[in-house]
């Protein structure tokens, strides 16, 4: 596994993600159809889809932040709904984090997740279990931070990450939500997962998977 | 799904479109990013008003833009909140000096778009003030929801501050009228039958052939409770009970009304809900000064009725009866 | 069937009330028979214009009742023509002394039972003259059948028929204008999926989910043949053709477009379905002069569309412009 | 089997026709659904439960011609649609032709029956094989014609006239209509029964049953 992360990663990154969001596009509808608009696989798939647009039409990115920076920049002009702003939000501040890097550490990658998940509560003033997306990255960014602590290599810490957020997301199910859409459903939100939640962790098992790819 | 569409995700492109064409002496279409103007904007020295969401609410909000209302809309995917890269230039385009109101119903995607496309616009130059339309009675409004939704009263919102901006006053003014109209307006809605989100091909929710669901939103999502098939008066009394509740309307107080479609339902059936809700009112001692009826803010195809009543007072009154001219609401011109 | 309504016999009755309760600066209501006027019928000197049918068809024809347009308009039962012993008191109410013209919508039981009026009206001492609407192309015009039907013209007949006559044309003046629409106007139709009559309780015909009907009227009858879905671009060819064809529509000619949704269409659909109404009638060469794009005349909650053409000269034009104040088109006041 | 037929018979008959109308008003109305608009029913028991409380209201009638009468006035103002006048025209001819005899024999049975018929014919325009309420008259008012000239009783002519008629609505199963709203259908009228035949079969029906119940 991969002891840091470069450039071509977060290029992998994107790409497994635009993949795998295409491919749960229709589940992630049908979450969203059950306790809210039925709309957030549909404005997803069309943001990566316009990300993988502006890599191609791109000059090669310098570092992980160039290509998380434009990443945020078409995921804010394509999203749209909440989810646009929140994941925008999420990777300006996880490209901030990284600075210009060149190649990215484990502590590093704990602290992007760290930061991506602070832009999303800064944004959407969501509490860990209000039953949104922050439900996937508060535990996804205390696994990095724990595993990175504990000496783990960057792609261990992504996996790390992206186990919390599936576990993170799945722990979803029995909330009563509290913020977005879902809330206006009161009881009646219970029993079903929140779709940001279950679209943040695949995109860190996107993540996860890019880096255990790239390495020998 | 059956719909009258080409390619479910060109629907809001080509809609915009058709529409641009058949108002071409009304608005002036802007294809890419999205978003649809006054023909005579900027109007030098008037305060410009913009609104926007998700689409599948029509006539909201393009044909509320013209004379008398609102100045630009900014069309989002169907169901989905337009991005600031369309609402600033939206923004920029309707700014004649006097600054720009953002009219944003309460979601937390159009509430996040705006805030940030109101802050870029305002590092462009233009000085933007938003007002949050949150009418919708069936949502708690409380620290634990995203708060109550807009709904129907944001076509009297956009109404009342539209006539207060022709009529010269200043981005305050504006802003105060339009905030005045939220405070005093409620509603509350029902659907019969869920609506299609075209990229999505099956219904929002599947009610039983004797089930109703209550306090339904816009955008096809469950209501608050489903509840078995009751006849129109009773069914206008479970939305109306809880406005009039919420807004403490008394004997003597004076209203504007709209009884709204959801989009499949025959306006027959919605001057059965207004004959109703006329009745009840008027047990209350309480006037209708106003009213609409037919499909104002819809959810595609949803078969339902929303009730919006707003607390009306004679400035209120006096700014709805100025001249509008828009695709959809038009008087005096 | 979940419809808001209360009881399946009352639906009219009721309508009609909360309609004028509504509506009550534009006409009245007279309950028994039921027929609505103008609130300030008759108007002395001027021509009257009646017209009715059976109901769901709203806002046809009582949201036309006003200034420029219908002076009485007849409901009768869901998709049953009215009675002569409602016809005929709602043409007396409308006479100002200068004759009464009849708008009947060509099926054997509107004709009938308007004929029967017409008769008993003029021994009542009213001159009445008729105009029979019949500009649906779906239906072949010919000795074989009842002839064309009248579906979507009637709503550009009231109009300009009612602008000759509040422009104090006598009664054979207009009823020669509403008989040069008939002449120019054509109109076809398209179901997705049908509507349910209240009384009858079920859906008028059943379509799979892939299968539409081309060649429907505004009853919920079956159409002329059903085919397999098509995109809306299709579809709005095959309504357009037979009618392009039928007027024989050439480079240069000008028209009047209503693109109308059958009842639970929502709008952005109808302007997808316009803009290619447009772009076909660009590739010909013709121009559209005005168009209406909306829910106006319709078949309860069918969902569906219909296009409707008129080649319009310049009289027309003017008539079409000129002011007009009902609930369901207004415009120059 | 009666020899003539008085008031009392027109009375029931009435009563007849508004039962067996209530009773088939679902039927009626599915069959016009097939090939019109679902309201024939409707319309048809309308108009006779409004029959019946105008028999209820009104004074004693003094013949059959006046209950015929009466009938016709109510048909023409309650009904609607084609149904409405066409019937309420039958009627008013049916009576007309009884003049103001108080019992009517065989052959004032089928000039009733021919002055029905003609009343539609002259009213809707409409030929033997259009496929319209005409199909059940005419074969009614030939087969009474006949019967009466054969020498039958009025009850006996109303039977074969409704025998007749029923026979005439199975007939226009397999027509293509020419008239009315089943005309807009072209071929898809074919293969569905006209439901104004059936409503006049079961009218004939009734006239029957109302004479061959009132006898000894
Ligand atoms: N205030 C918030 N904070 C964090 N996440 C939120 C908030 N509101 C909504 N979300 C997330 O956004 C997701 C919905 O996204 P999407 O369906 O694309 O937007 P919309 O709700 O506008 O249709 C929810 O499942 C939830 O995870
Ligand atoms: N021109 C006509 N001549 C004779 N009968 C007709 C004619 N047109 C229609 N009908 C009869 O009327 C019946 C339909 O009646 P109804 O459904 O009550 O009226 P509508 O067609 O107006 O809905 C048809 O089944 C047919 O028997
Ligand atoms: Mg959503
Ligand atoms: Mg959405
Ligand atoms: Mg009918
Ligand atoms: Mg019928």
């Amino acid at each position: 596994m991969a002891g840091t992360l470069d450039t071509a990663w977060a290029l992998r990154w994107m790409r497994e993600t635009a993949r795998v969001i295409a491919v749960e596009r229709a589940a992630l509808i049908d979450l969203d159809r059950a306790i809210g608009d039925a709309d957030h696989g549909e404005n997803l798939d069309r943001g990566f889809t316009a990300v993988l647009g502006k890599l191609d039409a791109a000059d090669a990115p310098a570092t992980p932040a160039t290509v998380l920076k434009l990443v945020a920049m078409t995921l804010m002009s394509t999203v749209g709904g909440a989810a646009g702003p929140l994941y925008g939000t999420a990777f300006l501040r996880a490209a901030t984090s990284l600075g210009d890097a060149g190649e990215i550490d484990a502590a590093q990658v704990a602290t992007m997740i760290a930061a991506a998940r602070d832009g999303i509560v800064a944004r959407g003033k969501a509490e860990p279990g209000d039953k949104t997306m922050v439900d996937a990255w508060t535990p996804a960014a205390d696994a990095a931070t724990t595993a990175a602590r504990e000496g783990s290599a960057a792609a261990a810490v992504l996996a790390a990450a992206a186990d919390a957020a599936r576990s993170g997301a799945e722990a979803t199910e029995p909330l009563l939500a509290r913020k977005g859409r879902a809330s206006y459903l009161g009881e009646r939100s219970i029993g079903h997962r929140d779709p940001g939640a279950v679209s943040s962790a695949l995109i860190l098992q996107a993540a996860a998977d890019a880096a255990g790819d790239g390495t020998p | 799904m059956k719909k009258l569409i080409n390619d479910p995700r060109a629907v809001v492109d080509e809609s915009v479109e058709g529409f641009g064409v058949a108002h071409a002496d009304l608005v002036t279409v802007h294809a890419d990013p999205l978003f649809v103007v006054r023909r005579d904007a900027p109007v030098q020295g008037k305060v410009g008003l913009v609104s926007g969401g998700g689409s599948g609410h029509e006539p909201l909000h393009a044909g509320y833009v013209g004379r008398g209302m609102l100045d630009a809309a900014v069309p989002g995917p169907v169901f989905t909140s337009p991005t600031p890269d369309a609402i600033i230039p939206a923004t920029t385009a309707v700014d004649g000096g006097a600054g720009v109101l953002h009219i944003v119903k309460n979601y937390t995607g159009d509430v996040l778009n705006f805030e940030t496309a109101a802050e870029m616009a305002e590092a462009d130059g233009v000085r933007v003030r938003s007002v949050l339309v949150n009418d919708d009675v069936a949502v708690e409004d409380s620290l634990y929801t995203a708060g109550r939704r807009g709904v129907g009263g944001t076509v009297l919102v956009e109404r009342i501050a539209g006539a207060a901006a022709e009529r010269g006053d200043d981005l305050d003014g504006v802003a105060a009228v339009a905030q005045r109209v939220v405070d005093g307006v409620r509603s509350m809605g029902v659907a019969l039958a869920a609506c299609t989100v075209p990229h999505a091909g099956v219904p929002s929710f599947e009610l039983a052939d004797d089930e109703i669901e209550i306090g339904i939103g816009i955008h096809g999502e469950p209501g608050r409770h489903r509840i078995a098939m009751e006849d129109a008066d009773s069914i206008t009394q479970r939305l109306l009970d809880p406005i009039t509740a919420d807004l403490q309307l008394t004997s003597g107080d004076r209203t504007i009304v709209m009884v709204n479609g959801m989009g499949g339902t025959p306006a027959s059936e919605l001057y059965i809900v207004f004959r109703r809700v006329a009745q009840l009112l008027e047990g209350l001692g309480v006037t209708i000064e106003r009213s609409l009826v037919g499909n104002y803010i819809t959810a595609l195809e949803m078969q339902g009725a929303s009730v919006t009543v707003l607390r009306a007072d004679d400035e209120m009154l006096e700014l709805w009866d100025s001249p509008v001219h828009t695709a959809a609401l038009r008087w005096g011109v």
